[in-house]
């Protein structure tokens, strides 16, 4: 983990409430798919942890979607803004060699999806890609799955596009058969996943944060191994891990 | 011009009086990597119970204006796992007396904590936690009235050798009277302020933010508050104060000993700023010199 | 959709739960050329005592982190000099029943004030101030244990027909117990919070930044704090309440009132923003349709 | 009194830590010299009052100096940013016609005298103007006051330009005479002039500040005609009225 100054090099609302920043700076510290930032806002006291969506040597795409105040603040940088994170935090996810791999994300849970399909795709896996969202308008980056050649399910919960439901629904509509699984979304979908889909597989939670880096016990949740936090010991963790009750 | 910043608790003495917060530190794990533990003056490390505790459920953390809630509720693996793995392991990168904070759920939980960590060498102070607001039972109520509070003490210093520092709580109508009483049981100092009892709601959900409801307040927001009991205690004992709340630059380390305090603590801005610690450190020195201050553990209230 | 903004205190229905807090808009002279006052739902006035006072030296006011210390202790021209010329002004530009927010130093000071303002027609509500910190005999000390407080209320309920709030005391231990004890006594509301005590010291001079050393805390960074024992006293009692700390928006007062509160007042805001309730009155209506809240009154906690 | 929105046209260091910030908006709300605006700072609770120090219609010039941290990120304001001001605060000087005027300005307080000079000018009063700075790094105005016709002396407490000491020791050296005085600076500087000089005057006060506009109480004074506001009712009150101790 780093503290660095990053510069805003674009930023674009790619859906409803939904944009896409993309920063300059330093990203060394960004090793695996999965793995977030923690974001200083001005006016806010706890930082904002945001997946990383996409990376190379001196740029860090991020999606993120207005949600609270923080978000309403980010979604106003402009091109040139400095801003300071905390880069390289949590895991991340751990490439496997499983071929049929389906890679499942919900709402804001899609961007670290993204940079794992590349990884995927660099080890010569093709995973297939279901995103679930609530309604067409918040639809966002299929094309740019596609573009990577991978075949691409949508699910919206109101029917406006794709699929009528949730992911899991999308993969019994296509019947898709999978030996392995990476998703990320919300909790009732990750749980939905752990208890539908058969195969092993790693899943990104969500927690509220005091740190995102381990200091603070704030987002420490029970797992099948003790207690674990999602910042540090994850936010990525084995399905088999995860206790669901 | 040279400056000081040794300071002396109680007989320890540190080579300088930052000291990351019990809490936000963890023990010390995630910080070693970041810079040269030695540098504190020490670490007052994660408050520790007889037996290991999960904590409460999430969320634990709510933003607030300025600060934050937490209800992480003593998150620890028990005292046994903090003398024979935590402590090993920290010691490894840090070389100087340690703070211990305890918490209990009963005076002989307290008692049978105390006991065991004041055997641990690298132990300087230990620092007895009368003050958590995120514990049902004990906790908090031990710190909200004298009696109580004494007991405390009176039961720690009875079974320990090393300097006791009770923890006090600032949810109380008169933290002088409450230091007075654990003055005459023993305390040989005081930490102050824990977290001030708070809440937040989620506006959509209708529900806390928090699981727990309520939560304990930290942060920039409380340090007016802060400020305000040191110089209460200062001015009802005779035995050294570590301050605490908000400290978030050396000119908040110099206001707070300015109050009273003789060493601070940093908690909740090692969270948002895991540097702070570092930065302070290099800071002071600098902020001494343009106030024409020597040596700091010359200040104390002239009024 | 149509929403209502109307609630009922013990009686008196406000067309909004909008109040500026005592204190914080003198006797409305500065505000009525910003805004027509009728928007509000009432103004609860600088606290008023039985004596005309000047108050405590400057400096009176410290900035803090979201917030700031006052210590201006009272200054007011006396309860004569508040009926026979203040309210009349402000009557002619303010047609709703007022809040009266009276202080005293003796129990007898709290009644002769309290009869007094309670012959006055566009009274609408009695706010007895139990809880000042900036003054140094009575004041906070009659707000920080159940029996003052009770004593008080018991007293201003013989001599007055108008529904009676008691403002309390944030720097208690207990804040339900002290409310219990004043609903038994006829308390027939409750205003809270009243300021944290606090301190800040200018490290330059080494002198405290207030004149009197200790001030009270208003201001977001207590917000937290407010919500916590509005909760709390909502659980206790079963009068209405008006909540106050920190509120500035729209989403605060929506959070307040969740909290139990079924008004609020708007202090510190108003000085850094002086449209602030304004504004606040207009933002409201948005806020309960995109939260689907179709009557404020409706508002309390679910949990 | 309004709340507007101002916008940078330039900010330059005039003297030691002392900034001259040009303002452009609607400065209507301003009518007299010795008025002050007060300022909204990032990251502040608090406003922070600021003496006009020269207007027109359209632009407004204030000087500071960098005291505390809300003045530091004043400092740092660039050409363009907006700020929040509420404008045209406090009485401000009433122009008398006594021709044997001295304005007497001491460190920060010298601003508002500026335009105070220019007034005076209009009414056909030239008066003589004496500056008082800690050394000659902190000298600022001399050569606007002296481009105003207007005879300028200073001193400094250091000697390092001017008289060696007080504005008092300026006046006693230069013999200077007078028949009405203006004055602002810091409260020593005021309460000597008040004692020394013979002939009525009127003198701005500074206080710290809640609100800046009558409603808080924060900065009240015992005056001879009772308590006064000095945000409201001044910050500019008569010799007369002041009461020393
Ligand atoms: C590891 C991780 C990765 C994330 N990645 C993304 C992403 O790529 N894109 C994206 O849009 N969102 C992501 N989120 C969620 C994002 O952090 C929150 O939406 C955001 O913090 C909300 O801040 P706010 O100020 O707008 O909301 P507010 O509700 O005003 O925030 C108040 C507090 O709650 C916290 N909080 C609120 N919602 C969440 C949440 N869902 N998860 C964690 N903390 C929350 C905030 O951080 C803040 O401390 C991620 C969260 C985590 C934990
Ligand atoms: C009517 C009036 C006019 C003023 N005009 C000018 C001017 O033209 N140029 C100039 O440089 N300064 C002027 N000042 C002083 C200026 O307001 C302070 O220097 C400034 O507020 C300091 O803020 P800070 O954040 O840097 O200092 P800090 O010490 O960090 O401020 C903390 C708090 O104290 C207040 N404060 C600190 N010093 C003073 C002071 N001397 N007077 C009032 N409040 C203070 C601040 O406003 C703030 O609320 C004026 C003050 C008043 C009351
Ligand atoms: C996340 C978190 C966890 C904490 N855990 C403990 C603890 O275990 N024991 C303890 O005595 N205090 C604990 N505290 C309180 C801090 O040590 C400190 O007293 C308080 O936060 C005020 O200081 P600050 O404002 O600098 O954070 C905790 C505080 C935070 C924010
Ligand atoms: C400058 C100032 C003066 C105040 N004077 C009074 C007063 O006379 N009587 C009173 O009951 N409360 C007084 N208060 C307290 C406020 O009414 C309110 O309870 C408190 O400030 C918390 O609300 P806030 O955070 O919205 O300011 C005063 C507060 C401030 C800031
Ligand atoms: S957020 Fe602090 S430990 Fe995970
Ligand atoms: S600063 Fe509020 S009345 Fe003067």
């Amino acid at each position: 983990m780093r503290q660095l100054i990053f510069e805003v090099n674009n930023i674009r609302p790619i859906a409803d409430k939904v944009f896409e920043l993309i920063l300059l700076g330093d990203t060394s510290d960004i090793i695996r798919p999965g793995q977030f930032v923690n974001i200083r806002v001005d006016g806010k006291y706890l930082r904002r942890p945001i997946s990383v969506c996409d990376w190379d040597e001196d740029s860090l795409t991020l999606i993120f979607k207005v949600f609270g105040e923080g978000t309403e603040i980010m979604s106003r940088l402009q091109k040139g803004d400095k801003i300071d994170i905390l880069s390289g935090l949590g895991n991340g996810f751990t490439v496997t060699d499983s071929k049929k791999a389906l890679l499942v994300g919900g709402g804001v849970g899609v961007p670290p999806l993204y940079a794992l399909a590349k990884k995927l795709i660099e080890q010569g896996v093709k995973p297939v890609v279901i995103l679930g969202f609530a309604s067409s308008k918040d639809v966002f980056y299929k094309n740019e799955f596609e573009s990577l050649g991978l075949k691409t399910y949508v699910a919206t919960v109101d029917g406006s596009e794709g699929t009528k439901g949730f992911v899991t629904d999308s993969i019994k509509e296509n019947n898709l058969q999978c030996d392995y699984f990476y998703a990320c979304g919300p909790m009732p979908m990750l749980k939905a996943l752990c208890l539908e889909l058969e195969c092993p597989g790693q899943l990104s939670l969500e927690e509220r944060m005091g740190c995102g880096f381990g200091a603070c016990m704030g987002c420490s949740i029970i797992t099948a191994k003790g207690s674990k936090r999602v910042c540090h010991d994850g936010p990525v963790f084995y399905k088999e891990d995860l206790l669901w009750t | 011009m040279d400056v000081n910043m040794k300071v002396n608790l109680s007989g320890v003495v540190l080579d300088n009086p930052i000291i990351p917060a019990s809490g936000t530190f963890g023990f010390g794990e995630e910080f070693k990597d970041l810079y040269d533990l030695n540098i504190l003056g020490s670490i007052s490390f994660k408050g520790t119970t007889r037996e290991p505790r999960f904590g409460n459920p999430t969320p634990r953390i709510a933003e607030c204006p300025s600060g934050l809630l937490n209800s992480v509720g003593l998150q620890n693996p028990g005292i046994d796992a903090v003398i024979n793995e935590e402590i090993p392991k920290l010691c490894k990168y840090f070389h100087k007396p340690l703070i211990a904070n305890i918490s209990g759920f009963s005076i002989d939980d307290y008692a049978y904590a105390c006991e065991k960590i004041d055997k641990v060498e690298q132990v300087g102070i230990i620092e007895v936690n009368v003050s958590c607001p995120n514990v049902k039972h004990g906790g908090m109520s031990f710190g909200t009235n004298p009696e109580s509070a004494a007991e405390v003490t009176k039961a720690v210093k009875a079974v320990t050798t090393k300097p006791v520092y009770i923890k006090l709580s600032p949810n109380v109508t008169d933290i002088a009277s409450i230091a007075k009483a654990c003055e005459e049981a023993g305390a040989d100092g005081f930490t102050l302020i824990n977290t001030l009892l708070g809440m937040r709601i989620d506006i959509k959900t209708r529900k806390p933010v928090l699981a727990n409801a309520m939560g304990g307040l930290s942060g920039p927001a409380v340090f007016p508050v802060a400020l305000r009991m040191v110089y209460q205690v200062y001015k009802a004992v005779s035995v050294p104060i570590i301050g605490m709340g908000g400290i978030s630059s050396a000119a908040d380390v110099i206001e707070m000993m300015m109050a009273g305090a003789s060493a601070v603590q940093i908690g909740s801005a090692n969270l948002v700023d895991p540097f702070i610690c570092k930065t302070i450190i290099e800071e002071l020195p600098k902020k001494m010199r343009e106030l024409g201050i020597k040596s700091l553990s010359e200040l104390k209230p002239t009024f």
